[in-house]
């Protein structure tokens, strides 16, 4: 039925697909880009750009941009820490009161006169131990991740109402000016905790791309039960994923009650589902897995634009939650329709 | 024989009510049989509150002095405590009118008279009007939607119905404009990036007035949101003004970096408050209401404009 | 000494007894074939000697040191690679992911150690052509049809040097072509001096390269023979329970 | 190597098993009910209940237990509907605006005189409507059920604030006693509220165990790509389970309101993170697939319970959240080790 | 006439062409093996068939109507029922329940309609002792052996009188006391009227039951013959592209 020939050309050809096959990627970088949200949830964000530069001609003065950019570096920052607690399928709704225990406590300790190196690491030993309890009883307990994070809300709040002693701070002790030109001020015309969020975002890309880790954290999030089974120290990095996410709470506490200059136990209040819809916003997937390091600033950059505009194109002030979430969902929608179109 | 009673303000997270909580404890100290419990609700949520006065009514203390966040169901809440014999006052907002008869009296300030005097300061500043941006607290909470109300009747010299009143669109010479009133909910931050925005997006506003404190709260990122107007405001083509006289505002119409306070005493209020209830626990008439005044400062008289 | 000795493995899940002392030795170079019924508890022994999970009752003994796995790491410090029947793949990631995970290639850059890309994707490939596979390393695990995942399963176990290779059902969903690559796998592992548990519902396949055949029947072992002592109908029997013992 | 007779004998032996296991019951009701979370959280109920009756003397009075039973009741029936929308491993978080909106809706309907029944059905209209514009969305466009539900909880808030031109309404027109009746008196000692939870919570069980829809729900949150393949119409129900969420809020704000006696804007205020804790105490699992008729209330019991709790012993008020937060970890943590202590 | 024509299916992913225009008839009372490597497209083109997802271009004709599947259940409704390779089922569910997902059967109490516990868990019993299958109608699936999985699968095709059985890889995980079940259920099937494909790489099988094979490799049919006119060699030679064509 068949001759060697013909056998071996198959066998060539067939050796030679072998190799196609495994060097083949699908896609350009930028067929991959065009598939995930946070590309059209940019894309919804210059779409708004361009409208409101019509609507407003303060919209895109410099200090309209200040505002706007600084105003979501906060969020942008905790959600770059929220999406890798999200990849792992779990939820993080501790993160608005830890910014008020946190920022108490860096208020406290330079108030007392230690100077911003210790109010900083006091900032982040805090953010570090809720982050790391909430991580242990998720990990090693197997909790459910929203119960404990919502009892750590409470608890968190709390203890930042009785260290505090639910008075207002507004002494920052010998380096007041330093710290509060860390929150405020800005370095070539670019707000610094900008700058902290880009600088974040970058290490965060990086991660996520190319880090042992962060392979780790996606992989977890897939299938916890097969990284497991895989080796991966799987409580381990859940407890680090969690901490991660408390430090950058207690970071954009630290930054955000520098601009400020004044903290009170009040700081973060529901931002937990702020920070959390930035990160879903920005691609991140409640059922774990998928993560997007710049799907985080994109998000939170999202929300406080549709504020702004809001607000400069003057709507009505009992319709502007109305369009804040009208704008939300179609810009989620965006990518939807996108990608059924495709399917 | 030694008395309970309890203080519960709207919500805990508040420095305006932590005054009151300091005034209480100062009467605790003077009157050695008198305990304050200073207990309410973490955030401002309605119910919580009711539920915290039930509580209270089942644990049996001696005396409730309440700020009540929704008038009407705290009013049905608080039969309870006539039932059990509990005398209850009203402190910082009150009853409605047809329920009044269920405390025995209240002390604080009328609502509607610090809009008046919030008013009256941009009037004084702005005899013949511009336009003006307001910004409240909660979207329902009645005590801004009075303060609110207080401020366009001033400014326009009508009587504008029910709290909080509309938009004013020329009365007396003044104009709210689109994006106002400013919602907060009671939240720092909302307030002064709403500000901001509305700052820059009217480059030529004559007036911004707050119905509360949170606007000041934050003193760096209030200082530097404002500071780009400072001359405007020196020159007197612009003003802010402010309701509440916490120490960091009143550091800021120092600085120029406001042009009014208008404040209340909530010390006063939650001292006062023990001494009536220990009053009422004895069985003793006491005055209804009871006004604790109001303090009005300027960038003239910011130094001595306190009351104590 | 044999490589890995089973003595009295009993395992409980509640109220069903999926095993009840389980005898079971394998030697260097040899590979056993374990057959049985569904629900016989091949896969709950293949589990426990991975270190999924413990056992009830028994002990494990790895080269005659008793051993006590607390975690599936630990099995494969002993020595212990395992194809697992549900394969326990991260489907959001590519066939190249899998196949590295736990395990990733690195390169660095001073202090800075970063995945190596490119070498794993080219092991991967190589892996995949060695099983005459047609994975695509780059692909997305989700998007992959069933015996391209089944071979990133197996291609997983190749990427050390074990002393035993479990291998639960590898064969189920491969075409033919693949499938004498596997047995071919096998041979060679065996001529290198690995010892290999192959589970499997296939006679010929566990006949073509075993050397011993244990049979499972309710969670007892209820034969263990040389494949020259005993015939597929035999087995056949000793699984369904025609034949009660051997 | 056998004979014939052997061969029957081994063939009866088994034909006899594969009887017995067909018919076998893994457990009792009773050993499976131990398993379960909302036993264990009942337990912790019982725990409670036992150490405040030595603490405080007013805890087991009449007049407590009434206001207990009374304050959990709404968020019971509010957990009852998010029980479902987490077991299709959705979530809900507008429920909270919606009983803003719904209790203006039902409170301007009646102020302007048209009655109850009117008031009763415009609330729950308007709460099926909103339930039905999220489960469109969710269900037919494929969008995150976090940031629909989101953007609802802005909309609907601001709705709330227009329609009601952000006054208070605290007359009800001609039925304004028997409404007030509903929401705030009770039948045989207890309240009202709490009779609707209970016939609720009994419809709920029978839902889950016998009717066709909870076994369709509870599939889908297992696999909804299987139930879809299965030719369950998995669109239709989701909308539907979205529905029954909002119309479980409408009828809380209902009766809430009817209780208040007034209804303001609001209502409901950040009530969403609250309901789905009671419902994930009760054992909801947010992955889907899980449900309980009886953890709805029994969460929501115990969060109100450990309020109460604090408040009747003294507990200092700026400590009262931190053991909020910590109670609602241990009582759920009850669960967990008794369940790895099994395994 | 047919029961189904396919015409020139084709399916495409992306950049990945699973299937490059198939043509395939089953008549009634015929059996038909589809083979192929692994990654053929033999599971997309059953997906195609039952309604999962609609080709890329092609049309389906059944008793020679040109039908279009929106959904599973369009398929359903004209009679095909498929066995899914991946078995789809719900993990949280018990066997009972996955068997009868989307058909309960019903108790009525006044106008109230409930699920008949009773009947379903006897009725699941009954099917799985058809198919000779160690599994138990009231255990949750998650806790379930692989082949007890794939028995509940399988089971779900027999609820209904379907025109065309279609199963991919029915076979793999099930132990040889089953596999002869599943086969002899396909010769029952056959006798009474109905149209099977069956996707296997156990040549045996297929040769056992079909009364055609048709070879898939890259997407493309690259034969389609009697049994009695092929060998097991010749599709072994086919699959693997040894052979181009036949
Ligand atoms: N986690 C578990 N919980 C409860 N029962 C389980 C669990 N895992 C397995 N079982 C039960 O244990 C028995 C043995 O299962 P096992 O998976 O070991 O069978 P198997 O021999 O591998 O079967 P197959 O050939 O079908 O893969 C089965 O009855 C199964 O239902
Ligand atoms: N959803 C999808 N997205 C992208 N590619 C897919 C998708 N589903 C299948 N494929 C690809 O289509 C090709 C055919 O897959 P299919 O599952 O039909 O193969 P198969 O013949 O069933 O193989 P096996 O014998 O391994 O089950 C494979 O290369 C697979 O990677
Ligand atoms: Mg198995
Ligand atoms: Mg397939």
């Amino acid at each position: 039925m068949t001759d060697t020939t013909e056998k071996q050309g198959a066998a060539r050809s067939h050796a030679e697909i072998d190799d196609s096959i495994t060097s083949r990627s699908e896609m350009t970088a930028l067929q991959a880009a065009i598939r995930t949200q946070p590309f059209w949830v940019f894309v919804a964000i210059i779409a708004i750009g361009i409208v409101m530069n019509f609507v407003s001609d303060v919209f895109l003065s410099e200090r309209n941009l200040f505002n706007i950019t600084r105003n979501f570096a906060f969020f942008g920052i905790m959600a770059l820490g929220m999406s890798a607690v999200i990849c792992t399928a779990g939820i993080d709704l501790s993160v608005g009161s830890l910014m008020g225990l946190a920022g108490i406590v860096a208020g406290l300790v330079m108030q007392a006169g230690y100077g911003i190196v210790f109010g900083f690491l006091a900032c982040m030993a805090t953010a570090a131990t809720v982050g790391f309890v909430n991580g242990v009883l998720i990990a090693y307990l197997r909790m459910a991740p929203f119960v404990v994070t919502l009892g750590m809300l409470a608890m968190a709040r709390s203890i930042a109402m009785v260290v505090s002693n639910n008075k207002m701070i507004y002494e920052f002790g010998p380096d007041q000016d330093l710290f509060e030109w860390i929150g405020g001020e800005s370095v070539i015309g670019v707000p610094n905790p900008v700058w902290v969020l880009i600088i974040l975002t970058a290490v965060f890309w990086w991660v996520w791309r190319y880090s042992i880790w962060g392979r780790w954290v996606i992989a977890i999030g897939g299938n916890a039960h097969a990284a497991k089974l895989a080796g991966i120290p799987v409580e381990r990095v859940v407890v680090s994923v969690y901490m991660l996410s408390s430090l950058c709470a207690g970071l954009a506490a630290f930054l955000m009650v520098g601009w400020f200059g004044s903290v009170t136990n009040a700081l973060g209040l529901t931002y937990e589902l702020n920070v959390i819809a930035a990160s879903v916003i920005g691609g991140a997937n409640l059922m774990g897995g998928v993560v997007y390091a710049v799907g985080a600033p994109i998000g939170a950059a999202l929300m406080e634009l549709i504020r702004n505009s809001l607000l400069l194109a003057g709507i009505d002030a009992l319709w502007q939650q109305f369009f804040v979430g009208l704008f939300l969902i179609l810009a989620v929608l965006l990518e939807q329709i996108r990608n059924r179109g495709r399917q | 024989q030694d008395y309970t009673f309890a203080l519960v303000p709207k919500a805990m997270n508040n420095p305006f009510f932590d005054l009151a909580r300091d005034g209480c404890n100062k009467a605790q100290e003077e009157l050695p049989d008198v305990t304050c419990e200073y207990i309410g609700p973490g955030e401002h949520t309605e119910m919580e509150q009711i539920q915290i006065v039930q509580d209270l009514i089942s644990k049996g203390v001696d005396g409730i002095a309440v700020a009540p966040s929704n008038a009407p169901a705290m009013a049905k809440a608080l039969k309870a405590a006539a039932d059990a014999g509990i005398p209850v006052m009203t402190w910082d907002s009150d009853l409605l009118e047809e329920d009044k008869a269920l405390r025995s009296t209240y002390v604080g300030t009328k609502n509607y008279d610090i809009g008046v005097n919030l008013a009256e300061l941009t009037m004084e500043r702005h005899p013949d009007g511009g336009t003006i941006c307001l910004q409240t607290g909660g979207a329902a909470a009645a005590n801004h939607n009075e303060r609110l109300l207080g401020i366009r009747e001033t400014l326009s010299g009508e009587t504008l119905g029910t709290p909080p009143g509309d938009p004013l669109s020329g009365q007396g010479g003044w104009t709210e404009i689109s994006g106002c009133p400013l919602i907060t909910d009671d939240d720092g931050n909302k307030a002064v990036q709403g500000m901001t925005d509305i700052l820059s997006a009217n480059p030529d506003l004559t007036a911004f007035v707050s119905t509360g404190a949170f606007t000041q709260w934050f003193d760096n990122a209030y200082r530097q949101a404002v500071e780009p107007y400072k001359d405007r405001m020196d020159s007197g083509e612009m003003s802010i003004i402010v309701a509440d006289t916490l120490p960091m505002q009143m550091e800021q119409l120092s600085d120029g970096l406001s042009n009014g306070q208008v404040g209340q005493r909530p010390f006063e209020m939650g001292y006062r408050a023990m001494f009536i209830m220990k009053d009422l626990a004895e069985g003793k008439d006491v005055e209804d209401p009871i006004f604790t005044g109001l303090d009005v400062c300027t960038n003239a008289n910011a130094g001595d404009c306190l009351a104590q | 000494m044999s490589l890995l000795e089973l003595d009295g493995i009993t395992k409980s899940f509640g109220a069903i007894h999926a095993l009840q002392g389980i005898d079971l030795t394998v030697a260097a170079g040899e590979a056993v074939g374990l057959m049985g019924d569904n629900g016989a508890g091949k896969s709950t022994l293949m589990k426990i000697i991975a270190g999924n999970f413990p056992p009830t009752g028994g002990r494990l003994r790895i080269e005659g040191q008793e051993v006590h796995f607390h975690k599936p790491l630990d099995a494969r410090e002993n020595g212990i690679e395992i194809v697992y029947q549900d394969l326990a793949l991260c489907d959001n990631l590519t066939a190249a992911a899998n196949v590295f995970l736990g395990r990733e290639l690195k390169k660095s850059f001073g202090p800075i150690r970063y995945l190596d890309y490119r070498n794993m994707y080219r092991r991967a490939g190589e892996l995949f052509g060695e099983l005459k596979s047609e994975t695509r390393p780059r692909d997305l695990v989700r998007q992959m049809s069933g015996g391209q995942r089944q071979a990133v399963a197996i291609a997983r176990t190749r990427l050390s040097d074990p002393k035993l290779v479990l291998m639960d059902e590898p064969t189920a969903a491969i075409s033919v072509r693949q499938v004498a690559e596997v047995l071919a796998l096998i041979e060679r592992l065996k001529e290198t001096g690995h010892a290999v548990i192959l589970v499997s519902h296939r006679m010929p396949d566990v006949f073509a390269v075993c050397d011993r055949v244990a049979v499972l029947r309710r969670g007892a072992k209820v034969a263990d023979k040389h494949i020259g002592e005993t015939s597929p109908e035999e087995v056949t029997g000793l699984i369904t329970g025609a034949i009660e013992h051997a």
